[in-house]
């Protein structure tokens, strides 16, 4: 299909501004003219009708949760209701100013106080700040917490966070970008943090430590406690990646077993829709002892009136101009108050059994990495068929596609070989469940006995298999022929 | 409540092939100790009827201004969005899609991002754009991050007609990771390009913004000059509509250009989501944070676009990335997208001389009013700083006779204790910016 | 102002392809004579941004009530409608698609109105459905025309709780088609069977509607034997929703069941668009009017929908079809199907246990307000009939509390001067039954 | 793909509303029981994420103009706007309950009262109703109110109504439901009205005659003063079908060249959305002479504010309950304030430019049924390909599938053979309609090269062909599995 400016034509275009009065001072009378741009910017001219076929097409080309069965591993793909998104829209929201004085935003102010408190509650923490804008801000904003605790108690030399090497690509590199080195701890046979070498790599240079629970193995760490005393021991600080709050909200509580501090993903575990790539939401949780330290402004609740409170002398600042990515806020905060308590924990039983159900269903066939009772999700090692067959887990993912199923996570965790990493989520019913298991069973089928047709895939897109090398090699990052 | 779809007899047969006896066997891995024994404290469910009556309430206790009576920017501005953006953005397929790992199945969002991205270079003058950032001030935080990885300083050089928020943000992690940040403070609307000679000495960058904070139009080649002489990095941190008619930070000399696409068809939402945006020349493109979309070809050489370049990123380069951002702000760069390609160069650059006229039109007449003082006079695109008796309590006034009258700059700009910052759009007509200075007039009586 | 993609440039270069000068050669053809040489006198385009604040001020100048304080119903209903109902009825393909007419591009269409055919059968318990009719008095317009044409008599029986306004609409046409109408009042509430026998002599069909106009529940399996005694068709029109309690017209023997489909997720919009709906045994399908989709198969023997059965329809039939219906309320009608399907068989019935439940319960509480009575005691759904002084006023004052109260009789129902029609439904909680009884009583006094 | 009702299972649902509590009564003592339904109604039990997969399929499965050029002869779809939808559901339009007072609808009534205006303007008449609620229903109201205007003048021998062959099927029909025969009157050569034919059928028994101008077959009436004054003398009244005023507003008006009565079609002329079917909206305009006889209530304006008028003792009663298609009013209006004098007329101007351009492409290969300038649309004669190659219009119609175009109006007018009714509408690019013919021209070579493809097609749509005649002759016209 073409792009918007294959489509432009000089001239075309929709009014939606009244042309200039007789009375209108020109541009250049305003400005200096040194300040002025000689060739207008090379955007497309084309009407609102092309506009709208353009978008149109273009949706038709993206698979979606509204379209399709989307269990990609560690997004928790669940449906995004369409109240959310009518609530965010109400005027009485969307068209506030950031700046708008403090008793004209009241209503807001209360989903966010009460947002915090709600996610305290879910979190077992004492404090919430909804600022960071997506799950690695959340982690940059907890590391930046911790620093703050160890600069405060003299405790400069902590430079090391300790990661298991399951975890997700951003916590190392959040790790990095505060200023902290990453310590890589080993998995055990089981798929937990192996504890021997955990031990051997805590010092007192060990500022904390950075665990994923529920794993991105979708295993719940068992030894959680264990673990956290022996960071607390050696003078560290436990930070929970809470991206798979999604399994056990309800059912058990990070700040119950010892975590310091951890971020949510509204995004997944309340269902804030992922738009492509985002906006995302990554409020931060954490016990009573770092809330001097988080970002300001916090929201303070008066007798019956809310403020933003700004001074906070020990405050780490801003992660992030204004206060958030409120329009996820405002969804987040729906959700929960749709599901009420049971409802809540009701969705992490859910979510727990429709893996374990669909892993059932596929454990016949195909290798699955840590063979036990799982979380949210879990990881298949395809290993076996590639050997056998030379059809990889990537070819199996684009096959998939022809079934019309988006494909689940593939080679991440990076520990487990040709991983594929599927989460159905608990909004999923048992028969979508049977069809893709079905689907990647028939795979499995054609991998022996049409191998080529699976290596080749997918058939049926607007596209055929990419050539992913070529555009790395000779990136074309832009289109040149606008303008 | 909830939107699971197991009954309990499908949840009974899917225990049955799993194996085990109840849903809490399935949490056996959860040691006992820990294991929540009481539900939570939360607000109990409400059926869909109820929840809409709640939140409509808790929306009818914000007080949203009409959209001819804001002359409030300061970072978030009130512009006309096209009924065709809300209407396309709101499609399902766009809204509920996940970043496009499989690029087969993803070539609707690629492509728009791959558009945005073409956008967002044309404006800017600029090589190379990501797919989006979380805002503006994270985006400047990370061409700080890269201006300070590419010359191995750690020195930043800020120019106080960058929005405050902005600053910040990046002040925030750069003081943890010990760097020295200088703020050249601007006087009287502008930053004085002179004194910046100084402070660029051993600087990763100099970071101007443009229109500043203030409204300010700035010397940006001049800047990028004295950045380059000291080795540094120019980096500038511009408002998108402006540069429909302003030099663009390409033109200028810059090497990276960050904004915030708010005002690109985007609503105000109280300050978010909305969509950072990062631009750089091409030297640069390895040391960018975040997705790059880039055109490819399919196994029949039909085009097709994927994401590319993502051994820069978190989840290939784990602790080297350039970044550790993951999730970004793609659904508003789509609003960006759509509103960009509806308006095309000429609505652009319409809503950007309407800010221009209206702006001016309303220091004009404001001039004019006793007691009010336009003090400084620089070039400025649509918002200017007015002196007012009392503005805390005018402001107030202002609001009783719903008007969102400005900025009141003294909590952070210590020596502007009189001063507000005031902007216009195209939503403020003459017969709104009239009614405006009479209320002004009146209130400040 | 226009969406004209033609630039003067492609409209010179079209113009020389046509073979003529200028836009005005394209219209030689109209006479000079009546060529308009001046520009209409309406009022000068608007841009956008100006509309919208235009038709915003237009519709700041109605005033909504909000949900839960509407006790007015009388043929209009204030039910909630689930989010997704907007969400999926507003996809461009559905709004911007015609009829159906090449079935392979229209399976969309299609299905969705198959399905709304099939539930209009299960809610009526008819063996077919047509795919949407104008409105609700219209399609009961049409369904006594399938009656007179069916049974070739002139005379129709109808009772007097049918709401007014589809009796006016049968009216206006059967009058001058010459036919006779022969209205059966209601008393206190309902019809009464017994006098419908001698009525229904030489009658084309007898026609009821159920719940009636005052909320009464009528014996319609009664009125059906008596009709069908007399050689005469039983009509009903009934409300959807009661139809998830009560007993089906199938069920009641009725051989024409139409109704309006507004209470099914369709907004209230100040009385239209809504949906119509016509189903009838199946012996009457070939007289049904519109259109009506049908199952078949492909060239491969997979199953597809088309319009079928159009050898009724006036473009095939011409001056000797069923009907002159082309446009229908498609559009709206995939607003009830959306809205059916969501709630489903429970989600419906507890939408109408809700309404009985709480225009029950208004009820009651009003017959203990001093100087209110509930006059007559029948069998009622979601609405009843309340005794009250000075209505026109009390409901003026009502309406000043915020309240739509009601509707007072008198104008239409000569023999209830002093009664007001009420209706509850779920949007109506008991707090608001609670404040309206409260602001009722004040009002009275 | 499935219907709705094979996905249904039981127990399955979304929750509303909150359930019955304690204190709540059961229907059963509230209600007889001799009222109620022993069986639920059989709708289909799913959850609300499939509701939306379910749509979400359907609509990539409907050709539409957001996603399709879509030349249908006859139904100008040109492009809906989205500022019309906006708008429409403002809740200040789309919450009004019709009975609530005149005094709190002022904003409605004044929007109703001004597009009567617009529309008597555009027409050149001088009242307007908005009732009808499609361009069938305005017929019959048209036709009343000639029936009414004989009647008051004691002509009530006059029972017939002269309609050309070339009109649309509504016409004749709407003749019938109003108690009137139909006598059919000839088109000449030229595709004009036969005169001589209308004057042999003309007589004391003339009621009047419907004539669509422009007509069916894309062409103004050029001799419509004559015909008008012809019938006129033989005592009876004009009617014309409205339809297509798309090619003429702002440049002609019926009231200027004789016409009587009319109706309009805001679904085609005014963009007003059809949505697979409807709704439409069908204002009904006339000379003063008729006034009395129009549908109450009337909306007067006295002083600055609005109010309905049912005091009519002449009326023609209601034609349909409340007040007419309230949300096409609103749109409809927004489309003429958005457009203004000049771009009505630009529209009719463009319609016509497009329509003689795409003709001008496609009559070097294709014969024209009547070779001469067109209107908004023009119709093509297939009898030659059908007669050389076996290829019929419907099969070259199915084929355009495969270019992604909706076929034109096919086998209307009755007139043409092989009928092929063109109507590509203003909002359209160059860009398109050449596109159009290139297809157009090379189904036309495929017609001899590859007769099979085409008279097979379409391949490319979710289902191949389909059999009409068997929906016809076995009807199913609902699904039985459900319930
Ligand atoms: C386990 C895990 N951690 C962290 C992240 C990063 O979160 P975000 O994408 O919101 O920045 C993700 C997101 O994919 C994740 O799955
Ligand atoms: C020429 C003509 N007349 C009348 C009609 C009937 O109008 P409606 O479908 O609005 O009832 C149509 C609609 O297709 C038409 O094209």
């Amino acid at each position: 299909m073409k792009t918007i400016f294959e489509k432009s034509h000089p001239g075309r275009s929709t009014a939606y501004l009244a042309a200039a009065g007789p009375d209108e001072k020109p541009v250049a009378s305003l400005l200096p003219a040194s300040a002025l741009r000689t060739k207008p910017p090379g955007l497309p001219e084309v009407s609102e009708l092309e506009i709208v076929r353009h978008f149109t097409e273009l949706s038709h080309r993206t698979f979606s949760i509204d379209g399709n069965f989307y269990p990609l591993g560690s997004c928790t793909m669940k449906y995004n209701p369409k109240i959310n998104e009518k609530i965010a829209a109400l005027p009485g929201f969307a068209k506030l100013h950031p700046l708008q004085p403090e008793d004209t935003v009241q209503g807001l102010l209360e989903i966010m106080w009460s947002l915090e408190r709600m996610l305290a509650e879910i979190a077992g923490m004492d404090v919430v700040t909804l600022q960071p804008a997506a799950g690695a801000q959340g982690e940059l904003t907890g590391l930046l917490l911790i620093r703050s605790h160890h600069q405060e108690n003299k405790q400069d030399q902590r430079k090391e966070i300790l990661i298991p090497d399951s975890a997700h690509g951003t916590n190392p590199a959040t790790a990095t970008l505060s200023g902290y080195k990453t310590i890589s701890v080993k998995s055990d046979a089981r798929g937990g943090i192996d504890l021997e070498d955990l031990k051997s790599k805590l010092s007192e240079r060990t500022a904390g430590m950075m665990i994923t629970n529920p794993s991105t193995l979708g295993l719940f760490e068992e030894n959680i406690q264990a673990i956290a005393e022996l960071v607390h021991k050696a003078g560290g600080l436990v930070y929970m990646d809470g991206a798979n709050m999604n399994a056990i909200q309800g059912r058990a509580r990070p700040g119950d077993f010892g975590i310091d501090v951890m971020h949510f993903n509204l995004h997944k575990t309340f269902s804030t829709p992922h738009g492509g790539g985002g906006p995302g939401s990554g409020p931060v949780a954490c016990k009573k002892f770092l809330e001097p330290y988080l970002p300001v402004p916090r929201i303070q609740k008066e007798g019956a009136s809310f403020k933003f409170d700004f001074g906070q002398p020990k405050s780490i600042g801003k992660v992030k101009a204004f206060w958030g990515n409120i329009g996820m806020h405002i969804r987040a905060y729906t959700y929960i108050r749709f599901h009420g308590p049971e409802g809540v924990r009701r969705n992490a039983e859910h979510a727990v059994l429709n893996a374990n159900y669909l892993m059932s269903l596929l454990k016949k066939r195909f290798k699955v990495a840590y063979p036990r009772l799982c979380m949210h999700e879990f990881v298949i090692d395809n290993t076996p068929y590639a050997k056998k067959t030379g059809v990889r887990t990537l070819d199996m993912a684009k096959r998939l596609l022809d079934y019309n199923f988006h494909p689940p996570t593939i080679y991440f965790p990076l520990i487990v070989h040709e991983a594929m990493m599927i989460e159905p989520t608990e909004t999923e019913n048992r028969e979508t469940l049977d069809a893709f298991a079905a689907a990647l069973l028939k795979i499995a089928d054609e991998a022996k006995t049409d191998p080529e047709k699976v290596k080749t895939a997918p058939h049926t897109m607007p596209v055929k298999r990419l050539n992913e090398v070529k555009a790395a090699k000779e990136p074309i990052v832009r289109c040149y022929t606008c303008g | 409540m909830d939107y699971i779809q197991n009954t309990p007899a499908d949840a009974a047969d899917m225990l049955k092939s799993i194996g085990v006896g109840s849903i809490d066997d399935l949490f056996a891995s959860i040691p006992e100790g820990v294991r929540l024994q009481r539900p939570l404290e939360i607000p109990p469910a409400l059926p869909e009827q109820d929840l809409l009556s709640h939140l409509q309430s808790l929306a009818a206790r914000n007080r949203t201004f009409d959209a001819g009576r804001c002359f409030l920017g300061a970072g978030a501005y009130n512009h006309f969005v096209p009924a065709v953006v809300d209407a396309l953005f709101s499609r399902g397929e766009f809204l509920s899609a996940y970043t496009p790992y499989q690029a087969e199945a993803s070539q609707g969002t690629l492509q728009h991002i791959f558009e945005f991205q073409t956008m967002i270079c044309e404006l800017t003058g600029m090589d190379v754009a990501n797919a989006s950032h979380y805002d503006g001030g994270t985006a400047l935080e990370e061409a700080v991050a890269m201006a300070v990885d590419h010359t191995e300083r750690r020195k930043v050089v800020i120019s106080g007609g960058v929005n405050p928020q902005y600053r910040a943000v990046v002040k925030s992690l750069f003081k943890h990771l010990g760097a020295t940040i200088i703020e050249v403070a601007q006087v009287r609307g502008t930053t004085p390009v002179a004194t910046l000679k100084e402070a660029a000495q051993d600087a990763a960058c100099i970071v101007m913004q443009n229109p500043n904070f203030l409204g300010g139009i700035e010397e940006l080649a001049a800047v990028s000059e004295i950045a380059h002489a000291a080795g540094a990095l120019s980096i500038a941190s511009v408002n998108p509509v402006a540069l429909a008619l302003l030099k663009s930070p390409g033109e200028c000399g810059c090497d990276i250009a960050v904004g915030e696409g708010q005002p690109l068809g985007i609503e105000m939402n109280f300050g978010g989501p909305w969509a950072g945006f990062i631009a750089a020349k091409k030297e640069f493109i390895r040391g960018m944070p975040g997705r790059i979309v880039g055109e490819t070809v399919d196994a029949e050489g039909k085009r097709g676009f994927t994401l590319t370049l993502q051994a820069r990123e978190q989840h290939i380069r784990r602790e080297k990335a350039s970044s550790n951002i993951c999730t970004n702000q793609a659904l508003m760069a789509l609003r960006a997208t759509i509103y960009l390609e509806t308006l095309g160069p000429g609505g652009l650059r319409r809503v950007a001389e309407v800010c221009v006229q209206r702006s001016h039109e309303l220091a004009a007449k404001l001039a004019k009013v006793q007691g009010v003082k336009i003090p400084f006079q620089y070039p400025f695109f649509h918002e200017f700083i007015a002196e007012l008796p009392h503005p805390a309590q005018t402001l107030a006034r202002l609001q009783e006779k719903g008007f969102l009258g400005g900025l009141h700059l003294q909590p952070v700009f210590r020596d502007l204790r009189d001063h507000v910052l005031l902007c216009c759009t195209e939503r403020n007509s003459s017969a709104d910016i009239d009614a405006f200075v009479a209320a002004l007039a009146e209130a400040v009586k």
